[in-house]
Order: structure tokens, then C-alpha cells, then sequence
């Protein structure tokens, strides 16, 4: 009977380390933050010395425009970015899923560029995209087209930001479609060569499907981060021009470490948390119902037999 | 020997990246030599550096011994009890260094870097007390180039007028050469950049109840300076930070340069600058007042610390006549009248002088030292940011800023005595 | 395409491999060979697990590449070719399901592919699924099957469709007997109404002989020998063939041949058959005396009035139902006979059994050649 | 196994391919050349392709490990060194603690059945959400006042584990659930408990899934600055740190900045270029049929 | 461990199953069903594809929770315990390899895990690989093997251990018949000389038969009957059982009981067979008249000296070498009649075969029971 026991207790030897560590490291200091969205703490006290004021942090964020404003710039830097970035990804990937020479070089030069530390390629692409001695405009220049004024109006700023997000993070999708089409069974590829699958029907009927799970996972994360940029957008624009690239990460830790209002910052990211949840929660339930849809629909054709 | 009890100890000081204290780690040599006292640097950037203060402070036992800040950090610590009131060692006879000649020290720099309690709390005043002592002061001066105004026959700017005619003057003169060059990026940058042109204009940020002024016809003024100093600026101004509007004065792309003492160093490194030798440099224009900005760094000691006594020796050392002179002579920023007046100095640095003379009328309260003062500056500078590249009315811009200025300040409690 | 029958749109070309060869690197699989499939032919492959069947089938799919030699369609080289551009459909030995799709799904995806009407497509699967009793299971996902489910998804797979030809590569091995016998009619129905390649590889007798046109028996790589199911049976070129078809196996004893009263005899350890005049004359010529006899477990009968004695001591007797297999010992080699159930012979016991000396067969010792 | 043989590929492939590459590489080309331009190249506006190289740049970044004094250089950041091998070790040291124990959590969550999994899964996703930003300071006051850990190696490896735990275990997740669940089952009936099944059979053919999630976890505790910052001290600070911290507004430095930057991208380039060999295609061919 | 009985250091337990089932969600997969296996016995599994043997095996290894009634060893019951506490080896249908591993290392990996000395896993590898024909591919991984080869890998990874029950599913199904004939020789002799518990599921009649101690037919999830081979195949209990036990399968037709001239008939479309005494004296109480013949191929017989004469028509003759096949028409159904390949039939014509009279068997038409 003691190993009955072991059999129950086993996922939760496999689930403690991580979630010890995730209890400890991450957890508590979660709720330290969930906490202080409810203070007027300045990083300058130790939390017992902050004041408690309630919602009062959430309440004035609801009518402070910049908030708003820059709730909406995340939201469509996200959605965009990461479109793009699932796009040029998940197709490069499909490109590069095949058996030629050197592949293993090519694969590590596609991901560099999400190795180079995010600090250093905020500073490159802010060299580049220089009004002057940029080679961007320096290119137009030399072929005779108007520079563009890449990071001084609002919008050419914000593509801007996003290019350079897309840049270093496709890298990121690229990757993990990558191990994913790589771990797919090889004799499903064969059955659907032998029904006569072209290349793209192969992408989409079979390898993009088989793939879904990590990608859907690849997505989510993708997504929770892009929501969570911060360096290359900080050296980039500092949110600038005005608030076109201000995103809510750099507004949080804007509050954070300028504003010094460590309970508004925590109450934005709560809110931000909120958000993500909601999303979340949407894409696990969806996925639920329809596991659960064509589980009925699967029962209703059987009792009809 | 007022060094003998501390000989041996090791003081850990925390200090920005910045040519001042890199001109300082020179010297510091010099200074283990002479009192036994080791020190060990720790060199941060100046914004990482003050984050990673605000957080050591709260320890019951720091690592630093003496810390450098930010102007605009005096308020947050002196606020939060975290730096130790000089006098305590200034009263020591042991440790007070009876030449130490505070008096030389400038006394602006004084009152924005090193004094707090006294009126508006954070301005020297009969209830004010020292926590730091200026080390790596700065001051706004106009740098601009001899040979181009020369060549177009273009006086020196002593004015706004002047220096605003000047400045759409030049891209028309010389072709592909800016006016100025001026910082502007969103934020901080921008607001800085505003707030340089501000006070000479006659503005404030706040008149002495706390009301917000800033729009005012002083402040729009100002905002139409910056605005047309931008726009007659090398291409792509809007997004300069310091290092790019430097970055273009370095390379020709503009004649002028309103910006910090600190830059001059840069200006004529042969590897960094074409226009070594070509550079004059003047004082801040007078707008309807003379109102250069005060800024840089200070050193204090954290009430933290474990070598207070020995602390408060390197520190009088730095500042002191020779410290000081020492370090101005490795390239850092003099906060003494006596140095920027040396001989010496003045030969090796021609432009000293006029660096002195433009201390002279440093303005210490050209932005206000208070805790909001981050959500502010930050509102500040988006909306200046809004006006040079959306075209927002200055006018309207400004209301907006005071509008919401006065809010924050409302709910930080500055207006419970009225 | 050069095509030369058509039957409905589709091409049955005459398949020919020149001299195709296979290697896994340092791993010679297949020597090469040579071998031509007429067009509209039923051909069956057979050999020991791991002679290269599969192999040869996938090459001829596209799905490996060549390292030697030519797949020539109707005289075309097609070994550029892409398996889809060779219209062929295969049932592959370890299925292959698409595992995201249903049963219908993977059923009708080579037909969704070609863009065939939908209304169509829905009876194809429904015909196909219905002949193997997987009608019910079409909206499982093939994780959901059982192991012959699973092949049955597989073969229906590649029935639904109206390609040229069609390889299968064990289709029925994981299925019971009355699916497979059901399987098989069809199988044959396919072969004598609509005309098409088919390429089969079975380790079955009973499929390799009621389905084969053609039987091609390989062994470590080598082609042993193809013809008729017949002309294996009857002539096998050699013992491998005449060891491989049949079950149960035939037996083999060494012997030599002497010549007695006239007649040829075999004399071995423990027995001594005369062989018929037709063999006798066959044999004379021979070289070596000394052969290996070959006798089917079929050539044994209870009835001695058939037959040339034999007397073999009797090991086991396996029940089989009808049939029932003695392990015999004749000597010091074990003997297989089949008997008839009806006539019951215990085992522990020596008796006398009767060989049918027309069915013998003498094969060189050494070459294994028959004589 | 020794000749491999390669697909043909046709040329508008090759094209597209150098485009791509181009495309990706081209900043970090970018970035090598002003790496060995000066200053006064960097910006100025004549032509970027004509310069003289220099390797002053690198000098500067690497002052600590001349073993001739080079003249440009008037003081030398002593510390890069030391940062460097802290850098290592606390990537490497937190990757691998990452992959193991999210790899285990994530084994646990995809092949248990037991109370509470969605919620545990879900919620592992949604303390990836939280900004370090407003982490950091509640980091560092439990850190310092509660563990007392602040400052060294441990504690930042101990946040970065944490941090990158969620990513791990769900990423890993999906690739788990790819496993042939028949393995596992021929491994427990051939005597193995779940931690063997786990690093006997699963781990082995999660490969790819494993080098993906370690690039990713190798690359995020190598450039991880903010945390870094607060929670280090002087001797335990990492490379990032280092080069912020050189940073100033007054003057940036690009070259050296680029060329720190280079050699900041070393250790991750090799850590890709191993790992990525692992992904690899067939880890699981002829396993089962079906 | 409770163990009645021991065989050097492992227990071989007896197996209850005590109204076990199985459901998948709201597929109910095997009804509640009892199944008491003695310790030491070799039980076959057999019945169609998918029918639930899979599943008991999977039940019985641990792979599959029950969703009702209880598994005893030993009386012992074990639902709660893991398979690797079952003390069991277990070849699965689908293989299950270890793909990362080489084959010497999949074969060794659980006595790896029990910590058995090195030189004596090499010896055992070494052996069973031997046997298995596959002591040459030790050094490949599985992706380099060929399908059969693959199972035997599988196989070969049970038969090094020392368990006390083996399972095997389906374990010979993409062998040829040589190998297939040498393991069933193997896995006899370990029934007879090793004393273990080994349950076998096969399709394969033969194999069922030859290996068998003890026979379960399922079918649908349901125990037809289980018995002895011969049990089985004299006296099926059912239609089914009759029909799935021996191979061609057993021929029905439908008929009508009748007296006539004081012997019980049976009459149907085409046909008019007497039935032997004893089969009449157990029909007699039939209380319905019309009822289903069932008549094995090898009942038939082209020596019309023996049994009751029937006219049938052959459709198509399928050559199986010594025997041949032949479908025939009897009225409106199939026929198979199984012949002697010396004595061949010719397809297309009508002829007189005899029917063994006492090889038929008469079977309730609604229920299938045998009467
Ligand atoms: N996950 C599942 N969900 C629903 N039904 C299932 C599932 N797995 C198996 N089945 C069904 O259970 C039945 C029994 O399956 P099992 O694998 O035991 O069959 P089997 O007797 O081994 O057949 P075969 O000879 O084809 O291997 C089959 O009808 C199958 O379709
Ligand atoms: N990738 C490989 N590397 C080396 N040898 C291989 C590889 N794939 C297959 N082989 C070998 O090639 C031979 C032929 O394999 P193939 O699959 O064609 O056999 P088969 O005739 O289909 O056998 P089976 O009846 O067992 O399926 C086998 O001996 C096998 O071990
Ligand atoms: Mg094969
Ligand atoms: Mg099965």
C-alpha cells in the first residue's frame, strides 16, 4: 500500500523543485507586488513604511490619459509585432526544415539576433536608424529618395520599434518552430508525399497542425513578452515621440524608477496582469470548449449508430 | 595626522560614469598615498546608479561608504533619512579640516547640491542643513563655432534674440549645418531641454504657493525657443539625446551647442571631435535674466555606512582647494571659485574662465528638487516632445502640463496649508 | 506522360529496375539488381524479415533515394521524380497515420488533395471503410484504434484512391484470419477487375500464392527467383525458394543418390526412397552424389498403399484443426509431416508413413541448386 | 554514416536564403564594423564602408587582459574580467538548474493526472507576466532582508531560475505531449520508476525542445540586466551590468559599446551554435507503429 | 510477496479477473468480464481486431486503469500497483522502442535498471539475440532497422527477463513463416521447460493453436468461450467461435431441420445432408426447425466413396501448394472447399463433392449457440 502512496505523490516530487523555487522566487515577491498596489510606497522605504491608500492607485490610473494611451499603444505593438514575428518565423523555419549543408551555421546566424544583449541592439538600431549618419537614411539618401525621419514622428517611430522588436525577436519563433518541426513524426511527412501533397499542402495540412501545440504555446509566450519589452524601446524612443511608443512596460517601470511610485507601478502591472489573464484564460478556455465540442460531437455520432 | 586611526581601512564609494569621476579615479591614488586610506570604486551609470542607491540605502548595513547622486536624488534621500547630516563632522575637530575654505566652494552648487530643509525644502534657508558637498558640478554654457561665425560675420549671441536669430540663421548660411544642436528626445531630454531655456525667459516651474506657472508667457517662450532651436536644428534634432546633439556639434553638423560644462572635454578630443580648436565658448544668453542651469553630482554619506569618520576625510580631501584642482586638472568639473581661477588651469583648459564666470550665475532653482518631481519632469518632457513633432500648441501643451502638474501636487499634499 | 495503358484517367506503366541498388552508408541493403513489373501486374514480394522489401517498395515510392542504377515508368527514368508526381498510393508497414486527423480525414486526404467533389469523396470513404468494418470508427483519431484498426486505416488509405499503382507493404499482418481472408478477396477482386500495378510485400504463403501474379522471393538482398505462385511451388530454383514457400516448411535431409536395381535411389540416415524415372533421368547427370532431399510435409500420407515407405519415430503432433503436424525424427534430423486430424497419430510412437516420391525434390549440396 | 547526403536545393532558395541572411545579419555586421571604426568615423557622414579598422575599440573593452599597455587607453575598467566569469557561471549554472527542474515540472503537468493541474499550469504563465520592473524592488528588500542572499551569485541565479521556470516548463510542455506515451510505457514495464522513465527515455527525446527552451533561458540569464543590477554586488555583477554601467550620456562610446557588445554576444553565439546542433529531425523514428 | 508458487526467485502468480472493465470516456470497451488464468498456463488470446485483447493485456501489464472490477495475483489484488511491481515483461503490439537507444541497449535496458551484472546482461543480449536472428544489428538504432526486425527487437527485449508473467501482443506478426515457425518452436519449448505465466495475443491460428494451453476467444469485448484447442475447435460453444477457430473458415449456410425416412435431415438452398446419429439425438429437441449449418472446408472431400454427396459449382480455385481453396456456390452463398492440390478441380464447372457428416455442426439460427 506505501507504493499506491508513491504513485500519488510522484507528479508532485516531479512539480516541487520548480515549485518551490517558483513559491520562493517568484510567488513571493508576486504577492509583495499585489500588495503594494494597494500602498503609496517610494522605493526609498522598506513596505512596512508605506501607506496603505486602498484602490486608490487603481482608481487614479483609470482616468490618467497617459495610462490609457499607452495601455493602447502595448496592445497594437503586441498584436503587431507579434503577427509579424509568428509570420517570419514560423516561416523561416518551414524554409529552413530541410537537409542541405551548413544548416547548423545558418540556424545559429538566424538566431543570433536575439543573442546580442537587448541594450546594445537598442543602441544599434539606434546608430542605424540616425537622422544623419544612419545607414538607412544614408542609403536612401545615396539613391536619391527623401530620408525618412525614422524615430521623429510618432508613427515612423513606432514601425521603427517594431522592425527592430521583429529583428531580434522572430529569432525567438524561429527557434522553437524549428524543434518543433524537427520532433514531428517523419512517416506521416512520407504518407502525405505519397498522397500527393505539394510543399504548401505538406506546411499546411500536415506539419503546420502537427506543430500547432508548440505554437500556440510559442505564441502565448511570445506574446506575454512583447507585452514586456522594454530595453530597445527605452534606448530607442524612450516612448517618444510624445507617447507613440510608450509602452505600458516602460511606463511601469517609468513609475517605478523616475516617478518613484512603486504601488502605481505594482497596480499597473496589475492591471497589465489582468489583461494577459483575460487573454489567457480566453485562449485555455477556448481550446477546452472545443476539446469538449468535438468530444460531443464524437459521442452524438456514436449514439447514432 | 588626522589619517593615522583610519590608515588600512578600505572606503567603498559609489560613483557615476561620467568624465568628472573618471578624471577623479586619477587622483584617488594620490590620496591612498597620502593617508593610508584604501578606496575601492564602484562606477555605475548615473540613472542605474541611482536606482541601485535608492535601494542599498534601505539596507541596514550598505556597501557604500560615500556615494555620489544626482541633483534630483537630494530630495528622495534627505526625505527618507538616508544621508547623514555633514555637520556631525564638520564639528569634529578631529576630522574638520580647518583650511578647508568653504566659503570658495560655489555657493549656487552649494545650495542646489548640497543643502536641504531650508525654504521650498530643498533650497538653502535659515532652517537648511548641508548633506552633501558638490563634486562634479555642472552649469549650462553656449558653445558655438569661432570659425563658422566668423566666416558669416555672426557676433556671439549675449541674448535670446540673438541666439534664436543665430540659430535659423546658420542651416541657411551653410547648407546641411544646424543651428543648434539640443537635446529633445521624449522625456527626460525634452524637459531638460526646456526647462534650459525656461528660467533665463523669466519662468518657473512653480511661483512660491506651489501653483503651477509653467504656462505662463515666460513658459511659452520658452516651449517657442526650444521649438524653433529644433527646428532650425540638424536634421533629425527631435529624437537627440545629449550624446547625439554632441555627437553632431563633434562633426560639424551643427554651430551650436547649449548644453553642460562637461561636454567641452569631448569636444576637443581629436578622436571623438572635427572641430577641435574651432570651438568658442560663452556664457548661457541672457534672456530677461541670466539663468544658467546647475547640475551634476554630489557626495554624501549614507547613513549606512560602516567608515563614516574616514568617508568624511576622502571627502574633504576631493573637495578641498588641492583636491579639487587635482581633479580638474585630470579633466573633472570644479566646484570652487579658487580653481576655475587657477593659472594652471586656465592654461591647460583655455575655457575655465568663461566656465567660472557662467557659475556665477548658476541658477539653483531652475527645476524644483521634490519627490513628484519625476512624474512631472516626465509629463513635461512627452508634452514638449508632442509640440516639436506633432505640432502641438505650446500654449495648449503648457496648460495641459500645468493642469495635471497641479494634480499631482495637490494629491502629494503641497497645497494642506491652504 | 508517356503511358501506354490507360484505364480511367490513370497510367499503369511497366515498371522496370536497372541495375538499382541500395546503401545505408557502409550498410549494402541491396545489391543491385535488376527487375521488371508488367504493367497491370500483381506482384508479390516474399523473403526473410530484413532481405529489403520494404526497401525496394520505398525506393520505387520515391521515398528513398537510389544508390545506384534506374526506376524506369514505361522507359522513363523516375528516380527525379517526387513520389506525387509517380501516382502511387502505398500502405506503408508502420501505417503512417496522419495523427492530428480522423479516420475519415486521413482516409479521404489524398482525395481532398486532388480537389475530388466532396459528395464523392464521402462515398469512397464510406465504401472502403464499410469493406473494412471501420465504418464506425471515422471520427476517431488513430491513437484511439487498436493495432489492426490502426492498419486497416492504413490500407483503406490507399484504396480510397485511383492512382496507377499501389504498393503495400504487409497490409494485413496485424489482422485475424477472417478479416484477412476478406481482405484478400477483395485484394484479388482489385487485381482481376480493375487494372493496376499493385506491389505487395508479404511473409504470408497463403496471400504471396492466391494474390500473386507474379512472386518474387528475395533473400539478404538478392532476388532468388520470380514466376508464377506454380512455378515456385513446383520448381523452385533453389532450396532457399523451396524452403521459403510452402507451409509448413519442406524438410530437408542430406542423402546420397545410388544406383540400385536399376532404379535411383536416395539412401540417407534412416530412410531409403527410390526416386520416379523423370527425376532419375534428371539426376544422372549430376556431379556430386551427395544431395540434399527436399519432401514437403504434404508428400507424407497414412495411406501406405501411396506412396514409398518410410519409418520416422514421432516427436510432437501439433493440432491444427483439420490438419494436424508430426515432428517426425528420421535420423538425426527432425522431419515435419502434415496428416489429416480425422486419422490420428500419437506421438512417443515410430510408424510407418508413405512418401509421394514424384513430389521429391534433390537439390546440389553445395549451391543449393535444384538438381 | 559517413558520407551525409544533402538535398538539392533550387537557386531562387539560395536567394532567398542570402536575403534572410542578409536581413538577420546585416545589423550585427553593422555592429562589427563600428566596432572597429573611431568615434569620429562612427559619426560622421562620409562613407561608411571606407575607414580604417581598428581594434582600439576592443582594446578598451578588453584593457584588462593587454598584456602590452595600449596609449589610447587612460583608465581601464578592471572589472570586465571578473564579469565575465560571473556571467558564465551564473548562466550556465541557472540554465541547467531551469531545464532540469522545469523540464521535471513540465513532465509532471503534461503525463499526471491529478488535482489542481490547470490551475498550477496556468498559473506557472501568469507570473511570467509580471514586468521585472515592479519585481525589483520587492526582490531585493526579500532578498536582502529576508534571505540575505543579495549579492551574490546564488541569489541571482535563483531569480533567474525562477523567472525562467514558466517559459521552460511550458514550452517544454508541448514537446513532452509529443513523446510516444507507448515508450514511456515500455520503460515502466521494463522495471523503471518515473524519475528513470523521466531522464532514461523522455529527456533523451525531447532534445530539440530542450535546446531551443536552453538557448532561450541561456540567452535571458546572459543579457539580464535589471535584476542583475539591483542584486549584485561589485564582485558578483555580470557583463550587461558592466557595459550599462559604462555608458554615459555625455559621450556614448560606440565603438566600445559595439565592440563590447561583440564580445558580450560570444558566449551565447557558441551556446546556440552546440545547442542548436541538437535539434535534430527523427528523434523519435522507429520507435512505434502506428 | 504472497506466491503460491516459485520458479528461481520469481513468482508466478495465478490471474483472476474478477468483472473487469473497460470504458474509454463514454466507449465502453470490454463489459465487465471474469478470467481466471492458472499460474504456469500459456493462454492465447485471440478474436478480431479490435476486440478488446490489447486492452486486457494493457489492463492486466498496469498501462490501463480498469474502470471497474479488480485484478488478483494470488488473490492478491494489483489494480493499485505499477506495472514494474507486476514483476512482467511485455512485448507491445506497436513495439515501443527506445529510439534513442541502440538495439543491445533496448534489449538490455530493464535488466540495466535491475542493476544485473554486466557480463551476465551481455550474455543473456547475446543469446536472445541470437535466437532472434538480430545478434548482428545490436549496434543500430531502431530507425535503422526493418519492420520485422523492429518487432523482433521488441521481442527480444522481454525474452532476456526473468519475469514471472509475460505478455505478448501479437508478437510474430511481420515475421516470415520460417522465423515466425522457429520462435513458435521457441516460445513451446520455454512453455515447457520455464514455468511462467505467459499471456499471448495473436490472430494467428496456428500460432493460437500450437501454443495454446488454454484458448480465449473474444469478440466485441466479450469471452466467447475459452478451452483447450481441440475443445475449441470439436465443440465450439458458438457460431462465432466456430467460425473464427481453423482456417479457411468454417462455411454457413442456412437449412431447415427434417425428418425424413426416420433420419433427421438438414435441407437448405441447394443442398440435402443426413446427419450422423448422434448429432440427430442432440437436435431432436431443437424447438426451431430452421437453423444454420456449419461446414468446415476440410470437411469436404472429392473421394465420393465417403461422405454425403452435394453439388456445388467452383467459382475460383485458389492454388495454395499443397492444398488449393476453392470457392464454390451452394445455392445463393460462398462456399470454401478445401482439396488436395494432387486432385485438382478445375474453376467454372459443377461438381459432387462428398460432406463428412459427422464433422457438421448445427447452430441455433437467432442465438448461435451450437445445439
Ligand atoms: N483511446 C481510445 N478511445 C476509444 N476507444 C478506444 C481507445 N483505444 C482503443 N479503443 C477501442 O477499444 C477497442 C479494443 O482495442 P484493443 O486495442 O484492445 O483491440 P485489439 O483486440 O488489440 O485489436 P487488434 O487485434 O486490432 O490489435 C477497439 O475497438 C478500439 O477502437
Ligand atoms: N537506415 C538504415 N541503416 C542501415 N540499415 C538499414 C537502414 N534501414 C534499413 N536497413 C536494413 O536494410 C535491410 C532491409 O530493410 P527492409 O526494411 O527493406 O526489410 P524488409 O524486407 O522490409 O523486412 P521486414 O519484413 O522485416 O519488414 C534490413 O536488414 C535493415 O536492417
Ligand atoms: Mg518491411
Ligand atoms: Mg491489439
Amino acid at each position: 500500500m506505501q507504493s499506491a502512496n508513491v504513485n500519488r505523490l510522484t507528479p508532485y516530487l516531479f512539480l516541487a523543485p520548480a515549485a518551490i523555487i517558483m513559491a520562493i522566487a517568484l510567488l513571493y515577491p508576486i504577492g509583495y507586488m499585489i500588495y503594494a498596489s494597494f500602498l503609496d510606497w517610494n522605493p526609498s522605504q522598506r513596505i512596512g513604511e508605506a501607506e496603505f491608500v486602498g484602490l486608490r492607485n487603481y482608481i487614479n490610473l483609470l482616468s490618467d490619459a497617459s495610462f490609457l494611451e499607452s495601455f493602447w499603444v502595448t496592445i497594437k505593438f503586441a498584436v503587431v509585432v507579434v503577427s509579424l514575428e509568428m509570420f517570419l518565423g514560423v516561416g523561416l523555419a518551414l524554409l529552413l526544415d530541410r537537409n542541405i549543408r551548413g544548416m547548423s551555421l545558418l540556424r545559429t546566424l538566424f538566431i543570433l539576433p536575439m543573442m546580442i544583449a537587448p541594450i546594445v541592439v537598442g543602441l544599434m538600431w539606434r546608430y542605424m536608424y540616425h537622422p544623419t549618419v544612419g545607414i538607412f537614411n544614408r542609403t536612401l539618401k545615396s539613391m536619391g529618395f527623401e530620408p525618412i525621419p525614422w524615430l521623429s514622428t510618432g508613427d515612423w517611430a513606432f514601425a521603427s520599434v517594431v522592425i527592430a522588436d521583429v529583428w531580434q525577436w522572430t529569432p525567438f519563433i524561429f527557434i522553437l518552430s524549428l524543434a518543433a518541426l524537427q520532433s514531428l513524426p517523419q512517416s506521416a511527412m512520407e504518407a502525405s508525399r505519397i498522397d500527393g501533397a505539394t510543399g504548401w499542402q505538406q506546411i499546411i495540412y500536415i506539419k503546420l497542425p502537427l506543430m500547432l501545440p508548440v505554437l500556440i504555446v510559442t505564441l502565448l509566450l511570445r506574446l506575454i513578452d512583447a507585452f514586456k519589452v522594454l530595453e530597445v524601446i527605452l534606448v530607442l524612443t524612450n516612448g517618444g515621440p510624445g507617447l507613440s511608443t510608450e509602452i505600458l512596460s516602460l511606463r511601469i517601470s517609468r513609475t517605478a524608477s523616475e516617478f518613484r511610485e512603486l504601488g502605481e507601478a505594482a497596480a499597473m502591472s496589475n492591471y497589465l496582469l489582468i489583461l494577459l489573464m483575460l487573454l489567457t484564460f480566453g485562449m485555455f478556455f477556448y481550446n477546452k470548449a472545443m476539446e469538449a465540442r468535438a468530444a460531443r460531437l464524437r459521442k452524438a455520432a456514436e449514439e447514432d449508430l | 595626522n588626522p589619517y593615522e586611526p583610519y590608515a588600512g581601512t578600505t572606503l567603498v564609494i559609489n560613483v557615476p560614469a561620467h568624465p568628472h569621476y573618471n578624471a577623479m579615479m586619477k587622483v584617488l591614488p594620490a590620496f591612498t598615498e597620502e593617508t593610508g586610506i584604501e578606496v575601492e570604486v564602484d562606477q555605475l551609470q548615473y540613472l542605474k546608479m541611482r536606482e541601485r542607491q535608492t535601494l542599498e540605502l534601505t539596507k541596514d548595513e550598505g556597501d557604500y561608504d560615500l556615494i555620489s547622486y544626482v541633483v534630483f536624488s537630494k530630495a528622495d534621500y534627505v526625505f527618507a533619512d538616508q544621508l547623514e547630516n555633514l555637520a556631525r563632522f564638520f564639528m569634529n575637530p578631529k576630522l574638520a579640516d580647518p583650511n578647508y575654505e568653504a566659503e570658495d566652494l560655489i555657493d549656487g552648487y552649494v545650495a542646489n547640491i548640497g543643502v536641504a530643509g531650508g525654504k521650498k525644502g530643498y533650497l538653502p534657508g535659515p532652517t537648511g542643513s548641508l548633506f552633501g558637498i558638490p563634486f562634479g558640478s555642472e552649469t549650462s554654457v553656449l558653445a558655438y563655432r569661432k570659425d563658422i561665425f566668423e566666416k558669416h560675420g555672426i557676433a556671439t549671441p549675449e541674448t535670446y534674440d540673438q541666439l534664436l536669430d543665430a540659430a535659423c540663421k546658420i542651416p541657411e548660411l551653410e547648407p546641411g549645418m544646424g543651428g543648434m544642436a539640443s537635446r529633445a528626445a521624449s522625456g527626460h531630454q525634452a524637459s531638460h531641454a526646456f526647462l534650459l531655456h525656461l528660467a533665463p525667459l523669466g519662468g518657473r516651474v512653480f511661483d512660491d504657493a506651489w501653483e503651477p506657472i509653467i504656462n505662463n508667457e515666460a513658459g511659452v517662450a520658452a516651449a517657442n525657443a526650444l521649438k524653433t532651436i529644433v527646428d532650425c536644428g540638424p536634421e533629425g534634432s527631435q529624437t537627440f539625446g545629449p550624446a547625439e546633439a554632441a555627437a553632431a556639434f563633434q562633426q560639424g553638423q551643427a554651430a551650436m551647442f547649449m548644453d553642460s560644462i562637461a561636454f567641452a572635454a569631448g569636444f576637443e578630443d581629436p578622436s571623438k571631435s572635427k572641430v577641435v580648436g574651432n570651438v568658442g565658448y560663452a556664457l548661457h544668453p541672457e534672456g530677461v535674466r541670466r539663468g544658467s542651469q546647475t547640475g551634476g553630482f554630489g557626495i554624501a554619506i549614507p547613513k549606512n555606512a560602516q567608515n563614516k569618520e574616514a568617508a568624511f576625510l576622502l571627502m574633504q580631501w576631493l573637495t578641498s582647494k588641492k583636491g579639487d584642482l587635482m581633479v580638474a586638472m585630470a579633466g573633472g568639473n570644479p566646484s570652487r571659485f579658487s580653481t576655475y581661477e587657477n593659472a594652471e588651469l586656465n592654461a591647460k583648459y583655455p575655457y575655465s574662465a568663461t566656465f567660472g564666470e557662467a557659475l556665477k550665475y548658476a541658477d539653483p532653482d531652475w527645476r524644483p528638487i521634490i519627490p513628484t518631481w519625476g512624474k512631472i519632469n516626465a509629463d513635461i518632457g512627452t508634452t514638449m516632445s508632442q509640440v516639436l513633432t506633432e505640432g502641438l500648441d505650446p500654449q495648449e501643451a503648457l496648460d495641459g502640463v500645468a493642469e495635471r502638474a497641479r494634480a499631482i501636487m495637490d494629491e502629494a499634499g503641497y497645497y494642506t496649508w491652504q | 506522360m508517356l503511358c501506354r495503358i490507360r484505364f480511367g484517367g490513370t497510367c499503369v506503366p511497366r515498371i522496370v529496375f536497372d541495375q538499382v541498388a541500395k546503401s545505408y552508408g557502409a550498410v549494402e541493403v541491396l545489391p543491385p539488381f535488376d527487375l521488371a513489373l508488367d504493367d497491370g501486374e500483381f506482384t508479390v514480394l516474399v523473403g526473410p524479415s530484413g532481405c529489403g522489401k520494404s526497401t525496394t517498395l520505398r525506393m520505387l515510392a520515391g521515398l528513398e533515394t537510389l544508390s545506384g542504377g534506374e526506376i524506369y515508368f514505361d522507359d522513363r527514368p523516375i528516380s527525379k521524380l517526387d513520389p506525387k508526381e509517380r501516382d502511387l498510393a502505398m500502405v506503408f508497414q508502420d501505417y503512417a497515420l496522419y495523427p492530428h486527423m480522423n479516420i475519415a480525414k486521413n482516409m479521404s486526404f489524398a482525395l481532398r488533395l486532388a480537389r475530388v467533389p466532396k459528395p464523392e469523396i464521402e462515398e469512397k470513404v464510406q465504401r472502403v471503410a464499410g469493406m473494412l468494418n471501420i465504418a464506425h470508427l471515422l471520427d476517431r483519431k488513430p491513437a484511439e484504434l487498436s493495432g489492426g484498426q490502426r492498419q486497416r486505416v492504413a490500407m483503406g488509405r490507399a484504396l480510397v484512391r485511383d492512382a496507377g499503382t499501389f504498393l503495400f507493404d504487409e497490409p494485413l499482418s496485424n489482422l485475424d484470419a477472417k478479416l484477412r481472408g476478406k481482405m484478400r478477396a477483395e485484394l484479388a477482386e482489385m487485381r482481376d477487375t480493375i487494372d493496376k500495378n499493385m506491389v505487395y510485400v508479404t511473409h504470408d504463403q497463403v496471400e504471396a500464392m492466391t494474390l500473386g501474379d507474379r512472386i518474387v522471393v528475395m533473400s539478404d538482398g538478392f532476388i532468388q527467383q520470380q514466376g508464377s505462385p506454380e512455378e515456385l511451388f513446383k520448381s523452385p530454383a533453389n532450396k532457399f525458394v523451396a524452403g521459403f514457400i510452402g507451409s509448413p516448411t519442406m524438410n530437408f535431409v542430406d542423402g546420397d543418390l545410388v544406383e540400385e536395381s536399376g532404379a535411383i535411389w536416395v539412401r540417407g540416415d534412416g530412410f531409403h526412397l527410390p526416386l520416379d524415372s523423370q527425376m532419375a533421368a534428371r539426376v544422372k547427370t549430376a556431379p556430386d552424389k551427395s544431395i540434399t532431399l527436399g519432401v514437403r510435409p504434404s508428400s507424407f500420407t497414412t495411406d501406405l498403399t501411396q506412396g514409398a515407405p518410410i519409418e520416422l519415430r514421432v516427436v510432437v503432433s501439433e493440432y491444427l484443426g483439420a490438419q494436424s503436424v508430426l515432428v517426425t525424427r528420421c535420423g538425426g534430423v527432425d522431419v515435419l509431416v502434415e496428416t489429416q486430424s480425422a486419422a490420428p497419430v500419437k506421438a512417443g510412437i515410430t510408424q510407418t508413413f508413405g512418401v509421394l516420391t514424384n513430389e521429391l525434390m534433390i537439390f546440389d549440396k553445395t549451391s543449393g541448386l535444384r538438381l | 554514416m559517413s558520407a551525409k547526403t544533402y538535398d538539392r536545393q533550387n537557386p531562387a532558395f539560395y536567394a532567398l536564403l542570402v536575403a534572410l541572411v542578409v536581413m538577420s545579419v546585416g545589423p550585427i555586421a553593422m555592429m562589427l564594423m563600428t566596432s572597429l571604426k573611431l568615434n569620429v568615423d562612427i559619426m560622421s557622414d562620409t562613407s561608411s564602408l571606407l575607414f580604417m579598422p581598428t581594434l582600439r575599440n576592443y582594446e578598451t573593452a578588453l584593457c584588462d587582459f593587454l598584456w602590452y599597455e595600449a596609449p589610447h587607453i587612460e583608465y581601464c575598467d578592471k572589472t570586465f574580467g571578473r564579469a565575465l566569469i560571473n556571467s558564465l557561471v551564473i548562466a550556465l549554472v541557472s540554465t541547467v538548474l531551469t531545464l532540469v527542474i522545469g523540464c521535471m515540472a513540465a513532465y509532471a503537468l503534461v503525463r499526471f493526472r491529478f488535482m489542481g493541474r490547470d490551475t498550477v499550469s496556468l498559473s506557472t504563465l501568469a507570473m511570467r507576466m509580471v514586468p521585472p520592473a515592479v519585481l525589483l524592488v520587492p526582490v531585493f528588500g526579500i532578498w536582502t532582508f529576508q534571505f540575505q542572499i543579495d549579492g551574490t551569485r546564488a541569489g541571482i541565479i535563483l531569480v533567474y531560475v525562477a523567472m525562467n521556470l514558466p517559459f521552460v516548463i511550458w514550452i517544454l510542455q508541448s514537446f513532452i505531449v509529443q513523446v510516444p506515451i507507448q515508450l514511456e510505457e515500455a520503460a515502466r514495464m521494463d522495471g523503471a520508476g518515473p524519475f528513470q522513465v523521466f531522464f532514461l527515455v523522455v529527456l533523451p527525446l525531447i532534445k530539440p525542445g530542450l535546446a531551443a527552451a536552453a538557448i532561450f533561458t541561456f540567452r535571458v540569464a546572459w543579457n539580464e540586466f535589471l535584476l542583475a543590477n539591483a542584486l549584485a554586488d561589485r564582485n558578483s555583477r555580470t557583463v550587461p551590468v558592466t557595459i550599462v554601467n559604462s555608458i554615459t550620456e555625455f559621450d556614448i562610446d560606440w565603438g566600445v559599446i559595439m565592440a563590447t557588445g561583440m564580445l558580450l554576444a560570444i558566449p551565447p553565439i557558441i551556446f546556440t551554435f552546440v545547442a542548436s546542433r541538437q535539434i535534430i529531425t527523427g528523434m523519435t523514428a522507429g520507435a512505434v507503429k502506428g
